[in-house]
């Protein structure tokens, strides 16, 4: 460490700079403040809605903050007005500050909207590693209006092998893709019924997603509040997350998108561990003004 | 004749806001009507305009319009009656703000409304709201400058000073400022931007 | 066949919080495992009486015909200890790394309550993953 | 036969996974507000911030220990630099001095070099009496504690009530010999 003199004195809180968000303190240790954290609530509550409730106000507190110095020093002062753009502020800038990574690979620039035709294209490109300008260049040559990873993946399903289900939206209108690799003639009649079995499954649970326009998702394998948690059975399905569902929220109220966030176990097939879901559900009149706004 | 935005009795009574509320007393005071009400505040705004050397007022709003820090900071001698009416055109102002806020995603908005020789420069804020009144907390000022620069400047370090006071988990986002660090320093940044 | 038979932690007053066969030939039951934790712990406790010089920690490795016990305490006194093959390599490596394990999963788990019995699922998960017999090699390297 | 302690917590600390400071700091001062809330009486919340910093401190040495590779201390002075050098490395990525020794060697003072905990911090006039880093003080009792030093452990400076620095001081009240098992069972 180069900073070896004394802590540098400031008379007040407003004439030291703003921080840069460089600085870390080890995971173990906000993983113990965390815990403790969860603690001291436990001893507050007589029920587990009330905990959750109280772990979401403490997560709210922090968003409400973050919300404005992310705006601040990684936005260069922009706010964002509409909802996908408050949505990809918390999946990628929000979470990449605070948890290290961000949710999603976003491309950026790919989502062209204002044209009637879509066109959708399918390209085989190995890797994404090092790729993506070269992707978006031949994705905007071709004009195709949405490649993977394009705008604003809201869900991801991995059924199988062979399928997987994704849920883009694309200028405020929702898109499920299905990605099919159909087995091939040679192939035994067994593999091909299961296969058609699984697709009928999707379009089905596709369907019923959809009757929620408002609701949006966020999936992680493992939250890191979470990483070093174990929930007791008797303690139902409750989720630690909720701490994680208030920053969501308290950036998301903030911003002036009120919004009902919440944390949920979804069990993974083939996994110890379900993995979590943070839902979010926006009121009424976001989506209101969503639609003036056009 | 008026160029800013008319008023009625209803939208007054309307707005939650405490300081709209004094400023109804004060103006219902001398006259009963509303409408000679609403010339006398003109009067005597062109009359204090003559006489100021720079009239500047600046005012953060935050959630369900309520003020949590005002200040007079032009070089004009201070004035109890000329800084209401100030709070009160930038109250005045804030509807105009609340559409505006949602059309563009910058957050200086330069001038947005104006009053005679006055105009109303606003910067919105990436937070705070509550209360199914969605609005961000704005910084508003009303000043007789055509320094856009310099209102610009104000704003983005006024922003700063205010996002530090925000990131102390000991102040409650939404209550009024007290720092007295934070108002010398506004200050301060007003003598030297505008 | 797996190398290592069974696995314990003992808090530090003596009492059995935590146990884990891995197929030893005679199955324990529950007051079985706890009678072994409690006798261990004093076992452990005199042979630091016994030793002839000062600082001595105690036994860290019991050799019998048919299996190796490995122990290690912890300097807040807590003690892990497995039972293995005869000659079992990097039990010492792996003690460590379930000490770790430990101060992860179980410590910081807000639901965990100090030298109560370890409950908590990703400390099962991790450990069955650690005593597979390619990773206690790799402790090793 | 004691292998050697190591002097700076730096190799460890670039080692372990590490978080971004404000989300640190913002949950630490989410918690404080919440205790404000809770229990109102600013005395009553430093004495819960240093219950919760005891809690976490009885957990926390363990992981100390096992990623630190530390053993046993010679002394008291030892355990203070290890405590300055190591431990608040590791954990915060931060060192503090070990100054003002009393001639027995019993206390002594840590003077931090930064405080990750007190980022954006300014105590409001209703929240003077607050002791808002209560919760270090807790940590490094309840840490020593559970290897067999009972000591008190208070803030002697603290910037944010207007000192020049922050320091805390370690008092060994007294070494616990090594009995057990017999004296913890019941």
């Amino acid at each position: 460490m180069i900073n070896v003199g004394k802590i540098k004195q400031y008379s007040n809180v407003l004439e030291r700079p703003l921080s840069k968000g460089k600085q870390e303190v080890s995971l173990s240790a906000f993983a113990f403040l965390f815990s403790e954290l969860v603690q001291y609530n436990q001893t507050q509550v007589d029920n587990i809605t009330e905990l959750e409730r109280r772990l979401e106000d403490a997560g709210y507190a922090v968003g409400a903050r973050i919300l404005e110095l992310l705006c601040h020093r990684e936005k260069g002062n922009r706010r964002e007005t509409r909802l996908l753009g408050i949505l990809s502020f918390v999946h990628s800038t929000v979470w990449k500050v605070l948890f290290g990574k961000s949710k999603v690979l976003s491309l950026g620039g790919v989502g062209c909207m204002g044209t009637s035709r879509l066109r959708v294209g399918s390209c085989n490109v190995g890797s994404l590693m090092g790729k993506s300008i070269e992707l978006v260049k031949i994705l905007q040559k071709r004009k195709v209006s949405i490649a993977l990873g394009g705008y604003l993946v809201v869900e991801v399903r991995s059924v199988n092998d062979r399928l997987m289900a994704i849920k883009l939206v694309v200028g405020g209108l929702t898109f499920n893709v299905v990605n099919a690799y159909a087995p091939h003639a040679g192939l035994d009649e067994e593999v091909k019924r299961h296969f058609w079995e699984d697709l009928d499954e999707v379009a089905d649970s596709l369907e019923k997603g959809t009757e929620h326009e408002d609701e949006y998702m966020i999936s992680e394998k493992e939250l890191l509040v979470n990483r070093f948690i174990s929930i007791p059975k008797d303690m139902g399905a409750f989720n630690c997350g909720a701490f994680v569902a208030g920053i969501v929220r308290g950036v998301l109220e903030n911003a002036g998108f009120p919004a009902v966030v919440t944390a949920h176990f979804v069990p993974v097939e083939g996994q110890h561990r379900p993995r979590t879901t943070i839902l979010i559900k926006f009121a009424e009149e976001v989506l209101r003004r969503e639609a003036t706004l056009g | 004749m008026i160029t800013g935005p008319t008023f009625t009795t209803a939208e007054f009574l309307l707005r939650p806001s405490f300081t709209a509320l004094c400023l109804l007393c004060e103006l219902l005071r001398p006259v009963s009507s509303a409408n000679s009400s609403r010339s006398l505040l003109v009067i005597e705004l062109n009359l204090g305009i003559r006489k100021m050397a720079s009239t500047a007022c600046f005012m953060i709003v935050s959630r369900n319009d309520i003020p949590i820090y005002e200040a007079e900071v032009g070089t004009a001698p201070k004035k109890e009656d000329a800084a209401h009416q100030h709070q009160f055109i930038l109250h005045a102002a804030l509807d105009i703000v609340q559409d505006l806020a949602w059309t563009t995603s910058a957050m200086f908005l330069k001038s947005i409304d104006r009053f005679n020789d006055l105009v109303v420069s606003v910067y919105v804020t990436a937070g705070h709201i509550l209360n199914m009144l969605y609005i961000h907390t704005r910084l508003m000022l009303l000043h007789d400058s055509r320094n856009d620069d310099g209102i610009k400047s104000f704003f983005q370090e006024v922003h700063e000073l205010y996002i530090k006071i925000l990131l102390n988990p000991l102040y409650l986002p939404g209550s009024r400022i007290t720092s007295s660090h934070f108002d010398t320093k506004v200050r301060a940044l007003a003598r030297k931007y505008l | 066949m797996a190398a290592i038979y069974s696995l314990y932690v003992i808090n530090k007053s003596g009492g059995l919080i935590f146990c884990k066969d891995y197929g030893s030939a005679g199955k324990m039951d529950t007051n079985d495992s706890l009678r072994l934790a409690s006798l261990w712990h004093s076992m452990h406790a005199i042979s630091q009486q016994l030793s002839p010089v000062n600082g001595c920690a105690g036994i860290e490795l019991l050799q019998a015909d048919t299996f190796d016990l490995h122990c290690f305490q912890s300097l807040t006194g807590t003690k892990f200890f497995v039972v293995c093959e005869p000659g079992a390599l990097h039990m010492e490596s792996l003690l460590k790394y379930i000490y770790e394990l430990y101060t992860d999963y179980v410590l910081k788990n807000p639901f965990y309550e100090m030298e109560m019995p370890i409950r908590c699922e990703l400390f099962d998960i991790n450990l069955s993953q650690a005593v597979q017999k390619d990773r206690v090699a790799l402790l090793g390297r | 036969m004691a292998p050697v302690v190591p002097r700076s917590g730096d190799a460890i600390f670039a080692n372990v996974e590490r978080v971004n400071a404000e989300l640190f700091t913002l949950t630490y001062g989410a918690i404080v507000r919440q205790l404000l809330t809770d229990l109102e009486e600013v005395d009553e919340v430093n004495k819960q911030l240093d219950q919760m910093g005891y809690n976490i401190g009885i957990r926390l040495i363990d992981e100390f220990l096992a990623k630190s590779n530390v053993s046993r201390c010679v002394d008291f002075k030892e355990t203070a630099e290890v405590i300055a050098k190591v431990g608040l490395k590791m954990f915060l990525g931060i060192t503090a001095t070990v100054t003002n020794w009393d001639v027995e060697g019993t206390t002594c003072s840590l003077i931090l070099e930064d405080n990750p905990l007190v980022d954006f911090v300014e105590l409001p006039d209703t929240c003077q009496g607050l002791y808002y880093c209560n919760i270090l003080s807790g940590v490094v009792r309840g840490a020593l504690e559970m290897v067999s030093m009972k000591t008190e452990v208070t803030w002697l400076r603290d910037m944010l009530r207007g000192d020049d620095a922050f320091e805390l001081q370690l008092k060994l009240l007294k070494q616990v010999p090594e009995e057990y098992p017999y004296k913890d069972d019941e």
